[in-house]
């Protein structure tokens, strides 16, 4: 398989009073050609960072990129100028924000939001924009695309808002479309929707997708493979059935375990305790040793590399040592 | 059997929205007739479509905004038509989780008088009692002492709902609207925080109306759930017998829409065919026979009256039901 | 160059004189108020007025009294009856003839219309006017006046048909016998005025001039330095040096008959002491005050009047002598000095003026504190008061400026009995039974001689009696092109353009 | 509630530092470069108001006929006026009048018109309405008529002048605040408030209020020049200062008749009110910067 | 929205009324004495009881004001007092020449000032920020006049480009406009620039940028348009005032405004003109604080105003 998008050795850096606090801690995970990723992870584990990186969107504030390569077809984005980054964005990958409230310009009307990057990528002219811009409303579930055109952002529930976004990504038939969370605000018959959509596209037009949720229940339904991340850090990448059915990290087990299962006749749902660690102050070894249920005492000492397996898995965690995995230096 | 805490009588509002620049007005009938009443602690569920009416629901009840008809009574009062400054014993009662947790917390206040501030209003603690108070409600959401000093847009989305959730925690209210808590946490905490809100309920005796999307959700913390469909609850009852035995077809598609998270059970959806009509121009007869799989000629004309679905308790709008 | 006024005109007619194809624009400092001549009190205005209207009388360039539309007059020695024998040839603007019966129709317009300013000067007196015949008339007075005959300067006569016409149509768009015909008039810009050609006069003239108010004193000067007025008047003494520099610019000073004082309300202590008002008088530095405030220019004020005016004699003046003063001062029984307050209004002048007083008081232990007030407020202080008792006025920084020939209007208002505010402008509330008795009677006589005993009198008295800081006499400074030829002007300020040339 | 004692513990070290909002904000001040330095100059201004008179080399009432309008020179820094009295030491002994005229004409104004602007803007309504309107009669009052009705009722004098600019303040105060009330109040965090029970007062501002600052500060920092000039024009009518006092506004506006031969006497208090301003400004912008959370750690 | 701007023309009426009684009591009530100040100094009380009585002064003021009414509704603005003049006459030659200054101070305010503020704002604290700071502080703390006189000596004496004065021909308006604009534009460039920096945080730049719309697309576009609020508050406001003339600015270009005649007036009490120009100012800043309240819901769509 080709792969569109290899990430290696992430770091991003915000500064804060004059102190720099690094949130990713040196990301690595691919991509393929028409494949579907999922990028889990607890609130605060910079899956967002992750995807902004991509898109090196962090002007206006004090994030950079501090190393690391992002191949895109085989081009390094981290060292792309703006100009260039540009051209990328929109068109070639597409992304999809984790707030719709403020993501979507509150004195513009959608439809000249739309527009914008139908015009700018696909040369389209008025009419015919226009009409490109209402069938990708109607695609996304939309009533009444045409009047919606000329509505403000406000006027539309969460949920529509959320589809206004989808769409504006999805309209120019980007390569790769990043998803923060696309589906947390609608409603489960549009989140049906959309994810039929977004495998439609994804299948008809060869569209990787790289989703971010914690929906667990979207990532089965959706993903190809699923890349964990926590603090900062990928803590274990595997094919979905077998992250499912096998989890390695115990991380990656609290997860699929805090997950309200329907049917499910439980008065508390398992959950992991504690919660993720604040970067600036991050502590040596594993990071997640303190919530750790089979935490060992090498797990707070030293960081555990990355384990490769079989089947393209990898994992860090001590409990794997002496198991089958290379280490990967 | 415990007494209502919130009871909803004919709900009604409906919005004028202009029509263009010029145009005349239209209305939009965002909640049209709906009634359900909450048990003292016991938690009802609104689910359904984006759009179909549930956040104006949760505004209506909270007097955020006032209804054009209807009846709302909280603890034996009756709210529905009071002035904004007799509201106040109410709001010390009711509080409010908001959809969107990065809105609803004010950009240039500190974490720890975001979550203070209903202290502020409603008790007279000094400044020190107050942080006080609001470490510990940090503590129980799951974030820390070190966060309280930081302005919300330093935190993820996760962590901002859980800012918001020890807001309305901190007073201890009796009623508890949660638009859609938990839509923005990831599951670990969604689940650390349905519990919590599971462990305050028995330890408060609490009261939600939980509006939500999540149908997993939604089962594992209600007692009683609404189905909301284009203004009005097309089918309600309580959890067991609803996902056991839904009658409305609106249910139906619903419950078969949840995502399971498991690979292997990936299967066909029903996907809803047609979209949801607008609120502006409401179809005639029953409001879902548009994208109904099963309409027939009498749902075009008559509106379905609510009948009891078999068992105690279960309510359905719908032709279909005897 | 754009708005330089000053191009050839090529349409006109050519009457082989090139010069009288020149245009004219003449900057003065304000805005004009009314072309009705009957009722102006601005001097901008008349100066405007004066190029297109006539009077029976005019002055010359010093000011003295002129037959003008009249050829000559005479005036009986009760100075009751006044015979004028009037220009023949004469033609108004619309191409009425000037006669006698004009003459009539513009002073009985005056005399009935109380509303008009000339009313109360002295029309209001006329008992009768007879025309003698076409080119004679007789105007008779119930009692005599010693300001009439400036009066029958101001009172320029307007074609019979306008006045038919009526008040508004005056105020706007006047039609009488002067050198100049009325254009039109932007209000708030200019005001431009057109050759007559069939003026009586001889001479050669400009064939336009506009009159521009333009208030701000370095713009009026930027406008002579473009060009883009060939006259201006006032020019600021502030800019005299650098403006004598410049080879395309001459600047004229004109001695005038502005006054400048500060009237001492001699009713209130400590001021009723005679001695206490001649200290202050002496505490003051006349031409420190001339070189400060006026930028140099003038004189002292060394009478009760300018020294352009009718019937002036010059007195020995209050010179500088602090120790004098103070002697003064301590005989008075104000050893330590005393503090009072001087009132003026919130012109930059004023202002500059009552700081000098100020700094000038300070000498002899007079702690002057300085009240300038806008003038309409400060004209209640003044006028509002209805008896001398209830005014606290104490001193007043202000100028009085009467025509050359009106020696009644330079001192009746001001040292008369009966003129106390609000009946006139005495805000020295000066009151000396034999001054009053002079002016009374030298109103009575036409006789010049025994006029200038009188005043000869008044002057001496009243200056030693010292009602006023005698301050100076205004100098006021015109700047013109090198090129302009013919235009004068007078010393009450106002611009002749009879003879209005450019080279 | 057992969640709680799941927190992390190494966390908890670094949090026992004391949280003090002065001390966050002098910290965050120092950081604004540009601005501290700025502060230091108002500061500096302070200082001289209190003890300009003092200092000043000259008497800066004393008139010398033999130096009017003298250019700068080694005794006179700044040159003579047109009585030939020192202008820089009118300048230090001015900065007194100048500064707490139009400092405290300023805040007055801001105070009232900010109060009106939320109420207005956030009740709407026949209270807008009469707000609004009646500001709009303000606005088309020229000041000199106010001035002169002020005169009249309270006489003339400083504390007046102060009375006089504070209100033609207000009304663009109001609007100003009443434009970016009715934007904040629509945001969702005042939607929180009121759902918390927040009072009206409450709301206005804790949650409003802030909102507004940002325009607030530009447009004090830019009022405090025009206040200085305001000020002196109303001396002009009789309300001011007698016009000896040397005001720097009525330096700037007397001295007008010289601009073209001695500019000096204008341009000495003309660089004077400039560095007000602009240091002002700048101690605006630094303020706006530090009191937004999201640039306050840039 | 019709019906919005139908309520709020129609609300002008009992507004103007009571704005009518304010305005009269207020110019009759100030101290000064019009007919004194007609008459001239050294008018004797007689002459002044006469002029008073011509002008209707003798009367009690709230039969003046009856009468004043009276004209009003037949559209009869008076007569001044001072010139005696009709005051449609003499607003009729200052009117347009005001509104002429007006616009083009405006227009190149509003768009050096958003310029000046955009790159202010986009340039934080760079040099281009630091001009922008000097540039405005200098158009508002330095006077009119003195503004006004260096322009008339570069641009008329020196370089003869524009005229010293008067209202003739577009040239004229020059320089009195770029006089009176320079305030405006210092204040329009620093609130476009407070403005703009907050608006630069928000979410739905990122969303623009995201989509590869350029800088030079994302900043007016998406920017500065929800960052023109307090911006075009400030614009209005000093549009009103600029309506009503500017004294400073009509005194040295001798520009014949509505400005200096209303000082004039008031300098002589000239009662019908004051009463007059003061109305018509109070309806200038009703319809263009109308106009403002029309462009915030324009510029935000979520502030809509109840009808
Ligand atoms: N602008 C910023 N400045 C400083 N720190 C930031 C900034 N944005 C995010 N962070 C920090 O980076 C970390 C990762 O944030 P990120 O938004 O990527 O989380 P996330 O995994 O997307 O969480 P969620 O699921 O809640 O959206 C968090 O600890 C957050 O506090
Ligand atoms: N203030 C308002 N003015 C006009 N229409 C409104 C207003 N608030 C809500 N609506 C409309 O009312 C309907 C119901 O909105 P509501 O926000 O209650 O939906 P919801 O069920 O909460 O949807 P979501 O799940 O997307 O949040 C929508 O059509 C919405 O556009
Ligand atoms: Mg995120
Ligand atoms: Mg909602």
């Amino acid at each position: 398989m080709e792969k569109l998008l290899q990430v290696d050795n992430l770091e991003t850096v915000f500064t804060k009073d004059k102190q720099k606090i690094k949130i990713l801690h040196g990301v690595n995970f691919h991509i393929n050609k028409g494949e579907v990723i999922g990028l889990v992870g607890e609130s605060g584990s910079g899956k967002s960072i992750t995807s902004l990186s991509i898109m090196k969107l962090f002007k206006g504030t004090s994030g950079e990129i501090t190393s690391g390569r992002i191949q895109f077809n085989n081009e390094d984005l981290a060292n792309k100028s703006e100009d260039e980054m540009r051209k990328i964005r929109g068109k070639q990958i597409a992304m999809i924000f984790q707030e719709p409230m403020t993501s979507l310009n509150p004195v513009m009307k959608i439809g000249e939001q739309l527009l914008e990057p139908i015009r700018l990528h696909l040369g389209l002219k008025e009419k015919k924009a226009r009409e490109h811009a209402v069938s990708i409303l109607k695609k996304v579930g939309i009533p009444r695309a045409e009047e919606i055109m000329s509505e403000f952002p406000h006027q539309l529930s969460g949920g529509m808002r959320q589809r206004i976004m989808i769409a504006m990504a999805i309209s120019c038939h980007p390569q790769l479309l990043i998803a923060d969370e696309p589906t947390t605000a609608l409603d489960v018959t549009i989140q049906a929707q959309i994810l039929d959509l977004m495998k439609q596209l994804q299948q008809k037009e060869k569209m990787s997708v790289l989703l971010i949720t914690h929906d667990l229940g979207v990532v089965a339904e959706m993903c190809d493979r699923v890349v964990v991340l926590y603090a900062g850090k990928v803590v274990e990448e595997a094919d979905v059935f077998d992250l499912f059915e096998s989890p390695k990290h115990p991380y990656t087990k609290g997860l699929i375990g805090s997950v309200p299962k329907l049917g499910q006749k439980k008065d508390k749902l398992d959950s992991i305790k504690g919660n993720v660690p604040d970067p600036s102050n991050l502590q040596k070894g594993c990071k997640f040793a303190p919530r750790c249920n089979d935490a060992m005492s090498i797990c707070i000492k030293e960081e555990p590399p990355e384990m490769n397996f079989e089947n393209g898995r990898s994992c860090s965690c001590w409990l794997y040592k002496e198991e089958r995995g290379r280490i990967r230096v | 059997m415990s007494n209502t805490l919130l009871k909803v009588t004919g709900l009604k509002k409906s919005f004028s929205i202009p029509d263009g620049m010029f145009g005349k007005k239209k209305t939009l009938k965002a909640v049209h007739d709906v009634s359900f009443m909450i048990p003292e602690g016991k938690t009802f569920s609104l689910v359904g479509e984006s759009g179909c009416g549930k956040s104006t629901t949760g505004r209506l009840i909270s007097r955020l905004i006032a209804p054009s008809q209807g009846e709302i009574w909280i603890d034996g009062e009756e709210i529905s038509q009071r002035k904004e400054s007799q509201l106040k014993i109410m709001r010390k009662k009711v509080q409010m989780i908001f959809q969107d947790p990065y809105a609803s917390l004010n950009p240039r206040m500190k974490v720890r008088d975001i979550v203070a501030e209903p202290l502020a209003i409603h008790t007279n603690l000094s400044k020190a009692q107050r942080y006080k108070r609001v470490s510990e409600i940090l503590e129980v959401v799951g974030l820390s002492e070190y966060h309280a000093n930081r302005y919300s847009h330093e935190f993820s989305g996760g962590q901002r709902q859980r800012i918001g959730i020890a807001r309305a925690l901190i007073m201890k209210p009796k009623l508890i609207i949660a638009d859609e808590p938990v839509s923005a946490l990831d599951v670990s905490i969604q689940a650390q925080i349905l519990n919590l809100l599971k462990d305050l309920q028995s330890e408060f005796n609490l009261t939600y109306l939980f509006i939500s999307h999540d149908l997993s959700v939604v089962e594992h913390i209600s007692d009683h759930i609404g189905v909301m469909y284009l203004g009005t609850i097309v089918e309600s009852g309580p959890k067991e017998i609803l996902f056991s035995n839904p009658q409305h077809p609106y249910t139906k598609a619903l419950l078969s829409s949840i995502p399971i998270p498991d690979p292997r059970l990936r299967r066909e959806r029903i996907i809803l065919q047609g979209d949801l009509p607008s609120p502006v121009n409401p179809p005639t007869g029953c409001r879902f026979h548009t994208r109904c799989p099963v309409a027939m000629d009498i749902c075009k004309v008559t509106e379905p009256s609510v009948k009891k679905g078999g068992t105690a308790d279960h309510f359905v709008a719908c032709h279909l039901v005897e | 160059v754009v708005g330089c006024s000053s191009k050839e005109s090529s349409v006109e007619k050519k009457d082989g004189n090139k010069t009288s194809n020149k245009e004219m624009v003449i900057a003065v400092n304000e805005n004009f108020i009314s072309m009705d001549p009957h009722n102006t009190g601005d001097t901008n205005s008349n100066s405007v007025q004066s190029a297109m209207l006539e009077g029976l009388l005019g002055f010359d360039a010093d000011g003295k009294i002129t037959p003008k539309l009249a050829e000559s007059y005479t005036v009986s020695e009760n100075a009751l009856e006044y015979n004028f024998k009037l220009r023949k040839g004469v033609k108004f603007h619309d191409g009425v003839d000037f006669n006698a019966k004009a003459v009539k129709v513009n002073f009985e317009r005056i005399m009935k219309d109380n509303s008009l300013r000339l009313n109360s000067r002295g029309f209001n007196l006329i008992t009768k006017i007879d025309i003698i015949n076409d080119y004679e008339i007789k105007v008779t007075l119930k009692e005599p006046y010693a300001g009439m005959l400036t009066r029958f300067v101001s009172a320029k006569i307007l074609s019979p048909k306008l006045l038919a016409e009526g008040k508004e149509k005056i105020a706007k768009d006047p039609v009488g016998t002067g050198p100049f015909k009325f254009v039109e008039w932007i209000q708030g810009d200019h005001l431009t005025v057109e050759r007559f050609d069939g003026y009586w006069g001889k001479g050669e003239r400009v064939k336009k001039i506009t009159y521009k108010p333009v208030p701000e004193n370095g713009s009026r000067v930027a406008m002579l330095k473009t060009g883009e007025a060939q006259v201006i008047y006032p020019l600021p003494s502030q800019n005299i040096k650098e403006l004598e520099n410049n080879n395309a610019i001459k600047v004229e000073k004109i001695p005038s008959t502005i006054a400048q004082y500060v009237s001492i309300n001699t009713m209130k202590k400590p001021f009723n002491d005679p001695r206490v008002r001649q200290a202050l008088n002496y505490a003051v530095d006349k031409d420190a005050f001339i070189s400060v405030v006026n930028s140099g220019l003038g004189l002292p004020l060394d009478s009760i009047i300018p020294n352009k005016t009718l019937h002036y004699v010059k007195q020995k003046e209050y010179k500088q002598n602090i120790e004098k003063a103070k002697q003064l001062l301590k005989e008075a029984g104000y050893d330590n000095g005393f503090k009072t307050e001087i009132w003026g209004n919130t012109n930059s002048d004023t202002m500059k003026g009552m700081q000098f007083i100020q700094q000038q008081l300070k000498a002899i232990g007079v702690d002057l504190k300085i009240k300038s007030m806008e003038e309409g407020t400060l004209s209640d202080e003044i006028y509002g008061a209805q008896k001398p008792e209830d005014t606290k006025l104490q001193m007043w920084y202000v100028s009085w400026s009467a025509y050359p020939s009106d020696t009644t209007n330079a001192t009746k208002p001001l040292f008369y009995g009966g003129s106390f505010p609000p009946n006139g402008a005495n805000t020295a509330y000066y009151k000396n039974d034999q001054v009053d008795k002079w002016m009374e009677e030298v109103n009575k006589t036409a006789d010049p001689t025994k006029q200038d005993e009188i005043y000869r009198d008044i002057q001496s008295t009243i200056y030693k009696d010292a009602p006023w800081i005698f301050l100076g006499v205004d100098e006021i400074l015109a700047g013109k092109r090198t090129n302009v030829d013919g235009v004068v002007i007078t010393p009450d300020g106002g611009i002749d353009v009879t003879d209005a040339n450019m080279k | 509630m057992e969640l709680s004692k799941a927190v992390n513990q190494n966390n908890t070290v670094i949090t026992e530092k004391k949280y003090s909002p002065l001390q966050d904000f002098w910290k965050n001040w120092k950081r604004q470069k540009t601005a501290f330095w700025a502060s230091l100059f108002i500061l500096l201004l302070i200082i001289i108001a209190v003890i300009g008179p003092y200092i000043a080399p000259h008497d800066p009432y004393k008139p010398d006929y033999n130096a009017l309008l003298k250019g700068p020179s080694k005794d006179h820094i700044a040159g003579t006026d047109e009585y030939g009295r020192d202008i820089f030491s009118r300048l230090l002994a001015g900065a007194r009048i100048s500064l707490s005229v139009s400092f405290l004409s300023v805040s007055i104004g801001a105070i009232i018109g900010t109060i009106l602007g939320l109420v207005s803007g956030y009740f709407g309504g026949w209270l807008d309405r009469l707000i609004m309107r009646a500001s709009d009669v303000m606005f088309a009052f020229p000041d000199i008529l106010l001035a002169i009705a002020i005169v009249a009722i309270l006489g003339p004098g400083l504390t007046n002048v102060v009375i006089a600019v504070s209100i033609f303040g207000v009304p663009s105060f109001a609007r100003l605040v009443r434009g970016s009330t009715l934007e904040a109040k629509e945001t969702l965090f005042v939607e929180a408030a009121k759902s918390m029970g927040a009072s009206h007062i409450r709301i206005m501002f804790q949650h409003i209020l802030p909102e507004t600052l940002g325009s607030l500060i530009v447009f004090v920092s830019m009022r405090i020049g025009t206040a200085i000039l305001a000020a002196s024009s109303l001396s002009f009518l009789g309300l001011g200062a007698s016009p000896e006092t040397p005001d720097w506004g009525a330096m700037l506006s007397l001295g007008r008749d010289y601009l073209g031969t001695s500019p000096h006497v204008v341009i000495m208090p003309g660089i004077a009110i400039f560095l007000t301003v602009l240091a002002f400004n700048v101690v605006g912008d630094g303020l706006r910067d530090v009191l937004d959370p999201k640039t306050k750690n840039e | 929205m019709i019906q919005y701007i139908l309520k709020r023309i129609l609300e002008m009426i009992p507004i103007l009324f009571i704005v009518s009684i304010l305005i009269f009591l207020f110019t009759h009530l100030i101290p000064g004495d019009p007919a004194r100040l007609v008459a001239g100094k050294d008018a004797t009380l007689d002459e002044v009881d006469v002029i008073r009585a011509q002008l209707g002064l003798n009367q009690p003021i709230w039969e003046q004001y009856l009468t004043y009414m009276n004209h009003l509704f037949h559209g009869n603005l008076g007569t001044s007092l001072k010139t005696k003049l009709p005051v449609t006459d003499m607003f009729g030659d200052r009117f347009m020449p005001s509104i002429y200054l007006t616009l083009a101070s405006m227009v190149w305010a509003l768009e050096v000032g958003l310029l000046i503020g955009t790159l202010s704002a986009v340039f934080k604290n760079k040099w281009q920020d630091y001009l922008g700071m000097v540039t405005a502080v200098s158009g508002i703390s330095l006077p009119g006049f003195w503004l006004g006189l260096i322009l008339i000596q570069i641009f008329s004496v020196q370089l003869g480009w524009f005229p010293t004065g008067g209202a003739e021909g577009w040239k004229s308006y020059v320089l009195p406009s770029l006089t009176l604009g320079a305030g405006i534009m210092s204040m329009l460039a620093r609130f476009t620039r407070s403005s703009l920096l907050e608006t630069l945080k928000a979410d739905f730049i990122r969303t623009g940028r995201a989509k590869g719309l350029k800088e030079s697309v994302v900043i007016p576009k998406h920017a500065l348009r929800n960052s023109l609020i307090p911006v075009v508050t400030i614009a209005g406001l000093q549009f009103g005032f600029l309506l009503g003339g500017s004294v400073v600015v009509e005194t040295v270009f001798s520009f014949p405004g509505m400005g200096r005649l209303l000082i004039d007036s008031i300098a002589f009490r000239d009662y019908p003109v004051i009463q007059a120009e003061l109305l018509l100012f109070s309806v200038e800043f009703i319809v263009v604080n109308l106009i403002i309240d029309l462009l915030y819901s324009f510029l935000n769509p979520k502030i809509r105003y109840a009808v």
